[in-house]
């Protein structure tokens, strides 16, 4: 008998198939469409963005992340999503920094992936759009001609953008809080509208976020929770008012609803570990995007309703702890 | 760092003495005080009243001279009867040109802008409707976007002759008309917040201009 | 803190840079964050933290003798709120404008950490001579620490230094340095590059105190 | 039964049964060496009572029981003793043996004795015979049996559980004695129930398993309550406060027994053996266990000798195949890697999985990405996240306070991680760590 | 009503005197270390906020018409005063909130956010509902601040933060991006 060189490991010697990279890289590649539609909308510009934003989440996680961090996907993720949150016309150079601070001051100050506390990407875009408001809310239209740029991308480094012809128009939120104008609900869910790169097709984000859901690599209870949430303050507002407040629909699938509440609000980092609190989560998230749509200065408020609940994520958690088998209170309120 | 050492000196210090030192101190304090406050404030209310002089000067376009009124008991006045204090009653400017025709009012008012409170003063002509100027005093807008209300002299000016009620419209919906504001563009909180002011302001305080024009009126024509 | 001999001139330069109040202890947070927009406000409320910190410092440690130990903070807020009251006074006939911007924040420096840990710690218990040298030695390191914040955020957040322009007209400024956030994270970025520059010095000091003949000094790790 | 019959959370591992689940159950050839630790079920280790050079017939008692948690051991072949010593136990320490040189050409057979009627036997008798036997729990975790069968007087017991769940992958131990044995699973639970003075007896048994079901309902003794029960399949089904609170509905309180609300567990294989010691008045000296695994050429249930190391096992199942790699005692969930190939069979050995370079999982792990997965599987409630960050920065008492003593390292979360962070292990760590705390204190 | 409601939500999240103003950082990233301690500090100083206002109120409408420039020193004084009654009391009723406090509640009359507020709320003009409001507000913004921040401190306490970030540089990174996601609500009740 040849008997074989024995390996010790720990048990469990069975696991589960999923593991973190790809967890990770599956997210990345649930967001290809995603990419695909928004440079279907905007053009090379889309690429540009999106590549630079990469491009700098990127290069910050290989200089300052710890060994062998770059494959695990998570900084990919983060530039993606910072990239699908930025108008199509900001200029490249902005899009890097956005995500070297994502990367830098959002995730590796923590102590790299798993660590930190608010969504890098939001972050990122937090930083840039408190540090170049204007060109963070200049939103170009769709053009007949799909190669030209949508704005100066191309601006030199800590340089202002040139003003470029390019038409610009308010994001269906806008033209709602600032002009009382609806937008036909086919351009909101097809995407056909203003807004970041990748924020404005909903449904086909509601289709990549399912196939992550069913994969289990996202907790569908969050945008479960948002939508809903969402849906019935905004339900309840348009029977009191139905001029000032516009109904459901068009809230869930106007801004950034739909990227955040599928995207952002899952990451798992940034997201409470208990169901119960991510069912408090995405209320929370929900509750507060339409505070600020409603009665707030801004016209759009996921990117801060997720920023600000991220916050208080620690919270929750401590605040949800599951209660143990056969513990006292058997009533108490547990998660399912 | 604050641990409570008792002074070891406690003791050996007369009661007396003790008091009168920190009698001197303080007397020294206050007297440091009130020394450099009659120094200072003179400089300090020059430098107010010359802030409010050119504030006024410039939405009122270059008046001769002004004088200040008092809201006061549900009227504008001149005078206050003894014993009210006229910094805590909101004021209306009044301006007249050199032959002593009356130019219109100077209104100073405040509401909540994007960040915080944006305060601002306006000229005014009641009998026309005419804005005359407007001037922000205060405000924590946006730095480059919001800040454009008291920065963008294209926005700013726009004010100057325009009709109230005041009308905030987008820069390529504007068709000319008297009562339109073109707004920031991404600032339309910001500039709707200053168009509101007017607003609110002469909504509020015209009655009592018209009551104080009346009144002057009659005053004037013996 | 029991008080040892120290050289005059230490007194001094302790609280410049060693023991920084700002960027070392964290006192005085407050206006260092809040007026530290432009390198002018920094400066003007450098100096008007200095001027209070230098006097109260003087008058305190002149009749410390006299001060009941119950009584001891109050009165050194007494005595400090006098000072801040002239310079706020002062401030506001010099430059009117400064102060308009430096809004409330003046009057603050009577409750700024700093200058009351200076009496209660030094001023309290050493002589004249040296707690001047110490007040003058932590307001100096005050008014570099606000400078440092206020460049970079003049510099980021406008494109200027002291009002001049640096980098031409076309320069896009980065208004969150000059917004609340901003102040967090510039302090924030400072911290950083120093414990940076300090674990590279308290390396580099291991790997030359490293003896000849015994093996070569452990790798520094990469930052 | 309306209700579905199982419990929150937990996992579902692949079963990976199929390699033995149709395989007869065979008896392996006695190897010639057998080692007997002293140590083989939870509580106080047995004191030898042999010394070298001792001639011990099959069934002979070589180790005394010290105690009431504590059973004897017994000799499972016939031979000399050869030392009394230290030897590699399976859970990897070295712990102290008797080794017995088989006789090389005895036919085994027991020394005669004297089978008495269990009948006629009282209660008291009954545990005592039962202790006397050396059984204990043959579901893994070896408590003694007799101390299961002499419950306090204030816990009055209502129903007996039979776990047949056997919810670890690979293992087909339980499996096959429910197939091939089902009348003397019946014997041993009508002594159980007469031991217990309890009428209601439930048999739980995963659905994975229909030929069991099948044979156990065909065989069901008409003059008792006894009930089977069709479960869900899921990890840990197998856990008796899992399986209670499936069948029954009751939830045992953290930190209490099943016999605080009322009930008493006992293995498939436990119950057996009782029977067979009451027919044969044989001691536990030899068991039924699953050898399997991608590793191990003929993967087998074998009836095995107490003591048989792990080599005559594996060489009894047609040897390693070319690319083994680990070898697991117990359940690949559970149970423990051993470093050697000299350990030896326990009592509660459910069986040998032999895993290959393939199914070793990788053991690069990532930092936790908070997913929550764990806090989905884990069938008793805890947060293993931040059971796991506490124990890696080593803040043991904050462990307890998150109730870390209703861990029983199922190893769900560990299964469940995509970091693939060891927590179980971490949690043992902390647990070895507290106790010593509190003797030390 | 409308304003006293505007004044409250604009001091405790628009204009949060932590991350807005940088008032009141001492306790902000002294006592921030813990979630229990975090939240007592909290309602110590809506307690001594609401009690200030009510001083300073007290202060501008009485005496100081009389003597302006004796302004900073009479609040500071007052408050002062009122806060160490206020120490007396809680070391006399609860001594494990009191140690729990330690050095800060001494120090919360040197804290910027209280005076900060007295003077904020005088140079608003606020009268005694309005001051009122905004203390509460205040109060509640700081608390609000104090606890975020020391739940997401006691998460990072188990994580490993680079050396160079340890301490005071992770706290004003955090509380930099907390300052972010508060710019959220600018403009929030301001009437559009």
């Amino acid at each position: 008998m040849t008997a074989p060189r024995l390996l010790i490991t720990a048990s469990p010697h069975l696991s589960e198939p999923d593991s973190t990279p790809k967890i990770m890289w599956h997210v990345v590649l649930s967001l290809l469409p995603v990419v695909g539609a928004s440079i279907y909308f905007f053009g090379p510009s889309a690429v540009l963005v999106i590549t630079a934003a990469t491009a700098g989440a990127l290069v910050t996680e290989w200089i300052f992340g710890t060994r062998g961090s770059l494959l695990d996907g998570s900084a990919m993720i983060t530039g993606i999503l910072l990239g699908l949150v930025l108008p199509a016309g900001i200029p490249l150079w902005m899009a890097f920094v956005g995500g070297v601070f994502g990367i830098g001051f959002g995730k590796l100050i923590f102590g790299g992936l798993g660590q930190n506390i608010f969504n890098p990407a939001l972050l990122g875009r937090a930083f840039l759009q408190a540090a170049f408001p204007v060109a963070m809310t200049t939103w170009p239209v769709i053009r007949e001609n799909w190669w030209q740029l949508r704005g100066d991308n191309l601006a030199l480094p800590l340089m202002s953008p040139k003003e470029v012809d390019v038409l610009t128009e308010a994001t269906p939120l806008g033209l709602m809080k600032f002009e009382q104008t609806g937008t036909d609900l086919w351009r909101l869910t097809l995407g056909a509208t203003g807004g970041s790169l990748g924020e404005t097709a909903g449904v086909l984000i509601l289709l990549c976020g399912g196939y992550l859901a069913i994969r289990n690599y996202l907790n569908w209870r969050i945008p479960a929770s948002i939508f809903l949430t969402v849906a019935v303050f905004s339900v309840l507002l348009h029977l009191i008012d139905a001029a000032r407040y516009p109904d459901a629909l068009f809230m869930l699938f106007s801004g950034g609803l739909m990227l955040g509440a599928v995207y952002m609000a899952t990451d798992m980092v940034t997201s409470p570990v208990t169901n119960l609190g991510c069912w408090v989560f995405g209320f929370g998230i929900g509750f507060l995007v339409v505070v600020i749509r409603l009665w707030g200065g801004l016209a759009e408020g996921v990117m801060y309703a997720i920023l600000l609940m991220n916050a208080l994520v620690p919270f929750i958690n401590r605040a949800t702890q599951p209660r143990a088998f056969g513990a006292e209170q058997p009533k108490a309120k547990q998660t399912t | 760092m604050t641990a409570p050492a008792p002074p070891p000196t406690k003791m050996d210090v007369p009661v007396k003495r003790l008091l009168v030192t920190l009698a001197t101190a303080g007397a020294v304090a206050g007297f440091l005080i009130v020394f450099v406050f009659g120094w200072t404030q003179p400089i300090i209310q020059a430098y107010k009243a010359e802030q409010l002089r050119l504030a006024v000067q410039e939405v009122l376009k270059a008046p001769d001279r002004f004088d200040t009124l008092y809201v006061h008991d549900g009227a504008l006045t001149a005078e206050l009867p003894a014993g009210v204090d006229g910094t805590t009653l909101e004021q209306v400017f009044v301006g007249y040109r050199e032959d002593g025709e009356r130019i219109g009012f100077a209104v100073a008012a405040g509401e909540p802008g994007f960040q915080d409170i944006v305060r601002l003063i306006f000229g005014y002509d009641r009998a026309s409707g005419t804005v005359l100027g407007m001037k922000v005093l205060e405000s924590k807008e946006t730095p480059g976007l919001g800040d454009k209300i008291e920065k963008d002299s294209a926005f700013v000016l726009q004010f100057d002759g325009a009709v109230t009620p005041l009308l905030g419209v987008k820069p390529r919906d504007a068709t000319g008309d008297l009562h339109e504001i073109d707004m920031i563009t991404g600032a339309t909180i910001s500039s709707r917040v200053v168009i509101r002011i007017i607003n609110n302001t002469i909504e509020r305080l015209g009655p009592l201009l018209d009551a104080y024009a009346a009144s002057y009126a009659a005053a004037t024509v013996p | 803190m029991s008080p040892r001999e120290t050289a005059p001139q230490a007194d001094f330069f302790r609280g410049v840079w060693r023991e920084n109040p700002v960027l070392i202890q964290m006192l005085g947070l407050c206006p260092a964050l809040a007026v530290t927009n432009t390198v002018e406000n920094s400066l003007w409320m450098g100096l008007a933290t200095f001027f209070v910190l230098t006097g109260s410092s003087f008058i305190v440690s002149l009749i410390k003798k006299l001060i009941p130990g119950e009584v001891r903070i109050p009165t050194f807020i007494l005595i400090i709120a006098t000072f801040v009251t002239v310079a706020d006074m002062s401030l506001e006939a010099i430059v009117p404008t400064v102060h308009k911007q430096l809004g409330a924040f003046v009057a603050l420096i009577v409750v700024n950490c700093m200058i009351l840990s200076r009496q209660e710690a030094f001023a309290a218990k050493r002589p004249l001579g040296r707690s001047l040298l110490d007040a003058f030695g932590t307001g100096l390191g005050f008014i570099v620490a606000l400078v440092m914040m206020g460049a970079i955020r003049e510099v980021l957040g406008n494109g200027t230094l002291m009002g001049f322009s640096l980098f031409g007209p076309n320069f896009e400024p980065w208004v969150i340095f000059i917004l609340p956030p901003g102040g967090f994270l510039t302090l924030g970025f400072w911290l950083l590059l120093l414990n940076w520059f300090q674990k590279w010095r308290t390396e580099r000091a291991k790997v030359r105190a490293w003896p000849e003949g015994v093996g070569a000094p452990p790798e520094r790790k990469a930052a | 039964m309306g209700r579905k019959l199982r419990f929150r959370h937990g996992v579902h591992p692949p079963e990976l049964k199929d390699l033995t689940a149709s395989v007869p159950i065979r008896r392996m050839p006695f190897p010639t060496e057998i080692v007997l630790p002293l140590s083989q079920h939870t509580g106080k280790p047995s004191r030898a009572i042999v010394r070298p050079g001792d001639w011990v017939e099959r069934g002979d008692k070589v180790g005394e029981a010290d105690g009431f948690i504590s059973v004897p051991v017994h000799a499972s072949a016939a031979g000399t003793v050869e030392e009394v010593g230290l030897w590699p136990h399976p859970n990897g320490f070295y712990s102290p043996a008797v080794r017995i040189a088989v006789a090389p050409f005895s036919a085994q057979v027991p020394r005669s004795r004297i089978i008495p009627d269990w009948e006629g036997l009282s209660r008291e008798q009954l545990v005592e015979a039962v202790k006397q036997a050396g059984v204990v729990g043959l579901g893994g975790a070896a408590f003694p049996t007799h101390v299961k069968l002499s419950p306090p007087k204030d816990a009055p017991i209502d129903t007996i559980l039979i776990n047949g769940a056997e919810c670890e992958p690979y293992l087909t131990t339980d499996h096959r004695t429910m197939v091939e044995y089902p009348e003397r699973m019946h014997r041993g639970l009508r002594i159980m129930m007469r031991c217990l003075g309890v009428d209601r007896a439930m048999i739980g048994i995963e659905k994975n398993k229909p030929d069991a079901i099948e044979a156990i309902r065909a065989t069901l003794p008409h003059d008792l309550d006894v009930t089977v029960h069709r479960l869900t399949v899921k990890y840990p089904q197998g856990y008796e406060k899992m399986l209670i609170k499936a069948i029954l509905g009751r939830e045992v309180p953290s930190g209490k027994l099943p016999m605080h609300v009322g009930v008493v567990v006992h293995n498939v294989a436990s119950v057996a053996t009782i029977a067979e010691v009451f027919e044969t008045g044989l001691p536990l000296i030899e068991r039924i266990m699953t050898v399997t695994g991608n590793g191990v050429r003929q993967p087998s249930n074998l009836i095995v000798p107490v003591g048989t190391k792990t080599r005559d096992l594996i060489d009894a199942c047609g040897g390693f195949s070319d690319d083994a790699r680990e070898v697991v005692f117990g359940g690949p969930m559970m149970g423990t890697a051993v470093a050697s190939l000299d350990a030896p069979v326990l009592k509660g050995t459910t069986g040998v999985v032999v895993l290959t370079d393939a199914d070793v999982k990788p053991q690069k792990s990532y930092p936790c990405i908070r997913c929550g997965h764990c806090l989905d599987s884990c069938p008793v409630f805890l947060n293993p996240q931040v059971l796991g960050q506490l124990a890696l920065s080593e803040r043991y008492d904050e462990m307890e306070a998150h109730n870390l003593a209703d861990c029983m390292l199922c190893g769900c979360c560990g299964y469940t991680c995509p970091s693939n962070i060891p927590l179980p292990q971490l949690f043992q760590l902390a647990k070895v760590a507290l106790r010593r705390q509190q003797t030390a204190a | 009503m409308g304003e006293v409601f505007w004044i409250l939500v604009s001091a405790m999240v628009v204009n949060n005197f932590t991350l807005y103003y940088f008032l009141g950082l001492c306790p902000f990233m002294g006592v921030s270390a813990r979630v229990e301690t975090a939240v007592r500090m909290g309602m110590a100083n809506i307690f001594v906020m609401t009690m200030a206002s009510l001083c300073a109120w007290f202060l501008n409408t009485f005496i100081l018409p009389h003597a302006p420039y004796l302004r900073l020193i009479s609040f500071i004084v007052v408050i002062a005063s009122f806060v160490q009654i206020v120490e007396m009391v809680i070391k006399k009723v609860s001594p494990k909130l009191f140690r729990q406090l330690g050095i800060y509640l001494p120090l919360i009359t040197t804290n910027c956010a209280i005076l900060g507020l007295a003077l904020f709320q005088t140079n608003r003009g606020y009268g005694l509902i309005q001051g009122l409001s905004f203390a509460v507000g205040a109060g509640l913004g700081l608390t609000l601040a104090l606890v975020l921040m020391a739940s997401i401190r006691e998460t990072g306490e188990l994580s490993d933060v680079p050396s160079i970030a340890k301490g005071m540089a992770l706290v004003l990174i955090i509380a930099g991006s907390l300052s972010l996601a508060f710019m959220g609500f600018a403009g929030l009740l301001s009437a559009t």
